[in-house]
C-alpha cells in the first residue's frame, strides 16, 4: 500500500482489512463484486474473499438493508452498499424503523452492528435522482450514528470505528472524494484505527472566524480559508468528520476564540446538519462570543439539475465559502 | 393452545381493567397457526413475529409471566416496558421479536437465515406475516433474495383473511398467497391454520427442506380473528355471522380436542386438567407480573446506544 | 355543523367539502372507507362519495405515495393517507425522488398537486414504530411543503389550503389533537380558506420571550405561557403552522421585541425543525437583540417507549415548557 | 429503429466529444421494444420510461433535436437542461418521463392509469421497466394495486438479461418476469424482444384488453444491450461473444430488414432510403440543438415549487 492514495483506495482497503480480520464480517450491495462496485471502490474483493463474503444483491434496497439488520441481530458484521444514497429512500423502513429502534424496543436483547456505506453527493451531472446529500435525515434518528469522512485516511480509519461500534453507522461518502488523493497510512489491524466516532478535526487554526464543514465541503473550506488568508483573514477549519453525533465541544471553543461562525454542507441548508451545528452554539454560552450574526454556506433548495453551469451554481463552491468568509468578516 | 388462548383473555381483562397502555392486537382463534409451527421447529431454530405476536411467543417458549410483565409495563418484561404488546422479543430462545411494521420482519428473517448459511448452524427461521403483509414490497424483495440465496426461511402466512378491515379478496391480486410462491419458484403449501396437525406436519416437511439446502418456502395458514383487529375496531368490514361460524365450527382449540378424544389420545380429564392447568399458568403469571417492579423511567438518555 | 367541534371533525368536514366541491379530488389509504380510517377522521366518507372517491387500498405504502404521484400528474388532485406518519419510510421514493422533484426535473412540464395526510406523534402507548414525528425530513427536502395545523380551524383551513396548493403538500396532524375540541367555522367553499401556506400565528402576545411552536407543541406553549404568567413572565407563543416555509420573519421580529427565543416540538432535537428556527433567527440582525443563550424544548433522542411514564417523560410536557422559560428568564 | 439506432449513435459521438455531462444509458439493439409497444399504442394512450428511456421517448413521438438539445444542455431542451439523459420526459406527446430510479415508475403508470378510469378517456398507460427492476418492491406493489383495481396499464418488462452486472438468473427468483403475473391473476406474456412485429402483436392484444376493463398484464420483451449498462461499464460479467452472437445473428434492425424484403413489403431501395432519412434526420438534430442557447442558469431559487 502506498504512502500516497486515493480516497476509493483507502475504502477498499478498510474493507479489505475488515474482510481478513473479521469473520463475522461481509459485505452485500448492487454490483460490489466482479463490477467492483458503481465506483469501483471494492474491485478485486470479491475474487479475493469469494461471493460468499462479498455479495452481489438483487436490486432491492430494502433487502440489502433489512438482511444486514436480521444479520448484525444474529452475530454478523454486515457491511452493505446502497449503490447511491438516494436510493435509501427504499429502505427506510429496515434503516429506521428496524435498526434504529430495535436495541431500544427490545429492552437491549440484541444490538444491530451493521454499516451501510453510500456515496452521495452531486457534481457528476447525474442530476436529481442521483446527487443528494441526505445525512440531515439519519443524525435526526435516534439510533443512528452518522460517519462522513472528507479525507483520504479518515475514508479508512473512520470505516473501521464505525464497524467496531455496536450500533447501525451510515457511512457516508462522497463521490468526487473517490479520486481525490491524499496522504495514507493504512492499519495493520482493525483496533489501530485511531478514529474515534463523535470527535471532530481541526483541519486548520485560525483565529478571525470558525469554519465548520464536512465531507466534500471541509475540502473546500481549507481552499477557501487559504485563498481569504491571503486577505489576511485567518479561518479555523473544523471537519466535523461524524455528524451523529456532532463534536460541539469543539465548535464551541473555537467559535469563543474566534467570534464568527461560518457552517458549510453541501445538502440544502432547511433543516440541515447545519443548522444544528448553530443551534448548538447559540443555546450555549458561546453565544456570547459572537460578533456577527453566523452565515450558512449550503446547496440552493432545489434538486439537483443537470446542465453543467446549472449544477456548479446548485452547488456550494469554494468561492461561495471565500465570499461568505470576507462578508462575515465585514459585519 | 390452551395457554394462548388464556393469555389472550388474560390481556382482555387487564386492558378492561385499564391497567395497560396503547392498544392490543389478539390471535384468539389463531392459536393452530402458532402452536402448529413452533411445535415443528427444531431447537436453537428461530422466529420472527408480528404485531399480533403474543401466540408466536408463546409457543416459542416465552415465560407467560415476563409476557405480561412486558405489558403492564414492568422492569421485568421482556423488553423491560420499553416494547410493549407489538414489540415483545425473547431473543434467548429465539424469538428475534414482534414488529409494529406490517411486513417489517420479513427481511430480518432473511438476514437472520443467511447468519445461519454462513455460520453453518443448521438452524432455519420461521417468519410469521399476515396475509395483508403479502402487499407489501418487503414481502417481494425478502422472499425473492431467500430464494436466490436458497436461505433456510420458512414464510408462514398467517392467513386471517383480514389486514384490518380489508378483506384477502379486496387487497390481494391472484387470491393466493402460498400460490404467489410460484413467482419465486419456490414450494407454496395452504393448510387448515386451524387444525394445529396439519400446520405441524406441513411446517415441518418445509423446515426439513430448507436445513437441508433447498432454500425458502411459503406456508400459508388459513384461519380466522375472533376479535376485533385492536381494541377500537368496530366490526363494520364483517358480518356477526361470519364470525359466529367460525367460532361454533371451526374453533382450533375445540377441534384439537375432538380430535385428541377419537384417537383416544387423551381422556377427557387429562384434557379437563391440561385446560385448568392452563388457566392457572395464566393465572399465577398475572399475579407475578402485577408484582414486578416499575419499568425504570431513570434511563432514557443515550439508551438508544448499545 | 357546530360551532365547535374536534380537530379530526374539521378534517373530515375539510375533507367533504373538497370531495363535493371539485371533482378532481379523490382520497386514497389503508382503511379509510367503511373503518373510517385508523383514528375515524375518514367516517362515512366512503358512504357519502362512493367507493370511486373514497378508496380503500392494499396495505403498500409506496404504492399509495406512487398513485397519488401518477394521478395527480394526470390532472387528478389525490389526498391520501398513510395510515401512522411512520410508514412514509415504505413511500419515501414516490413523496422524495418523485413527487418533490419531477416538476423541477421535467423543466416545469408537469405539475404534482397531491397531498399526503399522516398521524404522527406520540403518547397513545404505541411505541416506537407509531410515534414519531418525521417533519424534519420533508422540511429538509427541496420540492415539499409541510403543514402542521395546531389548532381545530387550522386543521381544517390548512388542510384545504394545502389541496389548493400546486406542489405537493405533506399534512402532518397529530394523534393526541384528534379528539380536541375549539371553535369552528366551516367554509363554505375551499377558496373560503383563509390560511396560507407559510405563515405562523402569534396565539399569544407577551414580551419577556418569545416561544416558536408547532402541533401539539404550539398548544403546550400556550399552556405554558398562562402558567409562567403567574410568575409574571409573558411569552409570546408563535404557531408556525408550516414548517416548509417557515415563517421566520414573524420569529425575527418577535425575537426582537423579546429578546429571549425558545423552540419546541415534539421530535428529538438533533437537526430538527427547531434547529432550523433556531439558526433563522440568528444567521439574521435578531442576533443582537438576543440577551440569552436560546432554548430548545425537544423530544429526548430515544426511539419512543412503550411504558406510560418512559413515554411521557420522553415527550416534551407543558412542565417541562414552563421550566424552561423560567430558566430561560434567569439567564 | 433506424432513429434510435443513429440517436443513440450520435449520443455516443457527442459523449465522446466531451459535449454532454453525466452518464449515458443507450439502448442499442433493444430499439424493437420501443418500436414494437409505442407502435401498437393508440392516440393519447401514454408510457413511463426509464433510465434507459432514449428509444421510449422516440418511439412515442419525441423530437430528436429537442432531446439532443437536453443532454446538450440546452434551454430548448425538453427539461430545459435540468433533467438530462435520464429523465427526458415528453408530456404532450404523453410520454410521462423517463426515470433514473429503477422501477421508480412503476407506481407512478398506476396512478397514472387510475386516472384514466377515473376519467373514462379510454387510454391506456405503458409502463417500461428492466428486468432488474422486478426485484424491487415497487414493481410488486404497482402490479397488485393495479390488478385489483383492474387498472388500465401494461407492465413492458425490457428484459435485456442483464441489471448493470447481475444476470438475471442470480437476481431474479423463478426466472420469469413474465411468469410472475400469475401471483396477480394477471396475463403475463413473453416474446422475442428482437422481433418488432411480435412486440407489436402482443402489446396490442394486451392494450386492448386493458382498454376495456380487463385490467393489466405483463409483457415480457427479451432482448439483449450491445453495449455497457453506462459509459464507465467494463463489461466484466459478460463475454465478448455473448455480445458478438447477439449483435450478428438477433439484430432487430437485421431481422426487421430480412422480414421487409422477404416479404416484398418494401424493395431495397426504399429501405435504403429509410436508413438515409433517419440518418438525415439526426445529423439536422443535432445540428439544431448545439446552435440552440444554453440552459438558463439565472433561475434556480424558487425553482423546485410550481
Ligand atoms: C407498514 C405498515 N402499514 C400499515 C400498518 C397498520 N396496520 C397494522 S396491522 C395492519 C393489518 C395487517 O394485516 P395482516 O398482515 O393480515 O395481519 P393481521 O392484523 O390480520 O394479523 C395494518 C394495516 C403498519 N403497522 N405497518
Ligand atoms: C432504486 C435504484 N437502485 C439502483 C439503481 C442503480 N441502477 C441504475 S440502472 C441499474 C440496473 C437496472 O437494471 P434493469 O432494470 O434490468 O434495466 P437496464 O439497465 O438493464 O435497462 C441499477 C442497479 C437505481 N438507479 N435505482
Ligand atoms: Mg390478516
Ligand atoms: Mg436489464
Amino acid at each position: 500500500m502506498p504512502e500516497h492514495t486515493t480516497y476509493a483506495e483507502a475504502v477498499n482497503a478498510a474493507l479489505r482489512l475488515l474482510l481478513s480480520e473479521d469473520d463475522r464480517v461481509f459485505l452485500a450491495g448492487e454490483d460490489i463484486g466482479v463490477y467492483g462496485g458503481a465506483f469501483g471502490v471494492t474491485d478485486g474483493l470479491v475474487g479475493e474473499f469469494g461471493e460468499d463474503r462479498v455479495r452481489d444483491t438483487p436490486i432491492s434496497e430494502d433487502a440489502i438493508a433489512g438482511l444486514a439488520v436480521g444479520a448484525a441481530m444474529t452475530g454478523m458484521r454486515p457491511v452493505v452498499e446502497i449503490q447511491f444514497s438516494d436510493f435509501v429512500v427504499n429502505a427506510m423502513d429496515a434503516i429506521v424503523n428496524q435498526a434504529a429502534k430495535l436495541h431500544f424496543m427490545y429492552g437491549g436483547q440484541v444490538e444491530v452492528p451493521m454499516v451501510i456505506r453510500a456515496p452521495g453527493g452531486g457534481g457528476t451531472g447525474a442530476a436529481a435522482q442521483h446527487s443528494q446529500s441526505l445525512e440531515a435525515w439519519f443524525a435526526h434518528v435516534p439510533g443512528l450514528k452518522v460517519v462522513m469522512p472528507a479525507t483520504v485516511q479518515d475514508a479508512h480509519d473512520l470505516l473501521l470505528a464505525s464497524v467496531l461500534d455496536p450500533n447501525p453507522v451510515i457511512h457516508l461518502e462522497h463521490k468526487l472524494l473517490y479520486k481525490t488523493e491524499g496522504p495514507f497510512e493504512p492499519r495493520a489491524k482493525i483496533a489501530d484505527t485511531p478514529a474515534r466516532i463523535g470527535e471532530a478535526a481541526i483541519l486548520r487554526e485560525g483565529s478571525d472566524l470558525t469554519i465548520a464543514a464536512y465531507s466534500i465541503m471541509a475540502i473546500r473550506a481549507l481552499e477557501a480559508a487559504e485563498t481569504v488568508s491571503d486577505f489576511g483573514i485567518e479561518a479555523e477549519v473544523i471537519d466535523m468528520r461524524t455528524v451523529k453525533p456532532l463534536d460541539m465541544a469543539t465548535v464551541r471553543s473555537s467559535v469563543k476564540r474566534t467570534g464568527r461562525l461560518l457552517v458549510a454542507h453541501e445538502a440544502p441548508a432547511p433543516v440541515g446538519v447545519g443548522a444544528e451545528i448553530v443551534a448548538g452554539v447559540v443555546e450555549s454560552d458561546a453565544l456570547d462570543y459572537l460578533l456577527a450574526p453566523v452565515r450558512r454556506v449550503c446547496g440552493v433548495d432545489v434538486p439537483m439539475p443537470y446542465a453543467r453551469d446549472l449544477e456548479r451554481n446548485a452547488i456550494p463552491q469554494t468561492e461561495n465559502v471565500v465570499e461568505a468568509a470576507r462578508e462575515l468578516m465585514k459585519s | 393452545m390452551w395457554t394462548i388462548r388464556r393469555f389472550e383473555e388474560g390481556v382482555e381483562e387487564l386492558f378492561s381493567y385499564d391497567l395497560l397502555h396503547g392498544t392490543m392486537h389478539l390471535s384468539i382463534g389463531q392459536e393452530a397457526v402458532a402452536e402448529g409451527v413452533c411445535g415443528a421447529l427444531a431447537d436453537g431454530d428461530m422466529i420472527t413475529s408480528t404485531h399480533r405476536g403474543h401466540g408466536h411467543a408463546l409457543a416459542h417458549g416465552a415465560d407467560p409471566e415476563l409476557m405480561f410483565a412486558e405489558l403492564l409495563m414492568k422492569d421485568t418484561g421482556y423488553c423491560r416496558g420499553r416494547g410493549g404488546s407489538m414489540h415483545i422479543a425473547d431473543v434467548k430462545n429465539g424469538n428475534l421479536g414482534a414488529n409494529g411494521i406490517v411486513a417489517g420482519s420479513m427481511t430480518i428473517a432473511s438476514g437472520a437465515a443467511l447468519t445461519q448459511v454462513m455460520r453453518a448452524t443448521g438452524k432455519i427461521v420461521a417468519c410469521f406475516f399476515g396475509d395483508g403483509a403479502a402487499n407489501e414490497g418487503s414481502f417481494h424483495e425478502a422472499i425473492n433474495l431467500a430464494a436466490v440465496w436458497d436461505l433456510p426461511v420458512l414464510f408462514v402466512c398467517e392467513n386471517n383473511q383480514y389486514g384490518m378491515s380489508m378483506s384477502q379478496d379486496r387487497s390481494t391480486a391472484g387470491g393466493s398467497v402460498a400460490g404467489r410462491a410460484t413467482a419465486y419458484g419456490i414450494p407454496g403449501v395452504e393448510v387448515d391454520g386451524n387444525d394445529v396437525r396439519e400446520v405441524h406436519d406441513a411446517t415441518a416437511d418445509l423446515a426439513e427442506r430448507a436445513r437441508n439446502g433447498a432454500g425458502p418456502a411459503i406456508l400459508e395458514a388459513v384461519t380466522y380473528r375472533y376479535r376485533g383487529h385492536s381494541q377500537s375496531d368496530r366490526d363494520l368490514y364483517r358480518t356477526q355471522e361470519e364470525i359466529e361460524e367460525w367460532r361454533s365450527s371451526k374453533d382450533p382449540l375445540a377441534r384439537y380436542e375432538g380430535w385428541l378424544k377419537e384417537s383416544a389420545t387423551l381422556s377427557d380429564e387429562a384434557i379437563e386438567s391440561a385446560r385448568e392447568q392452563a388457566q392457572d399458568a395464566i393465572r399465577l403469571a398475572v399475579q407475578g407480573a402485577l408484582t414486578a417492579p416499575d419499568a425504570n423511567i431513570g434511563d432514557l438518555e443515550g439508551a438508544a446506544y448499545a
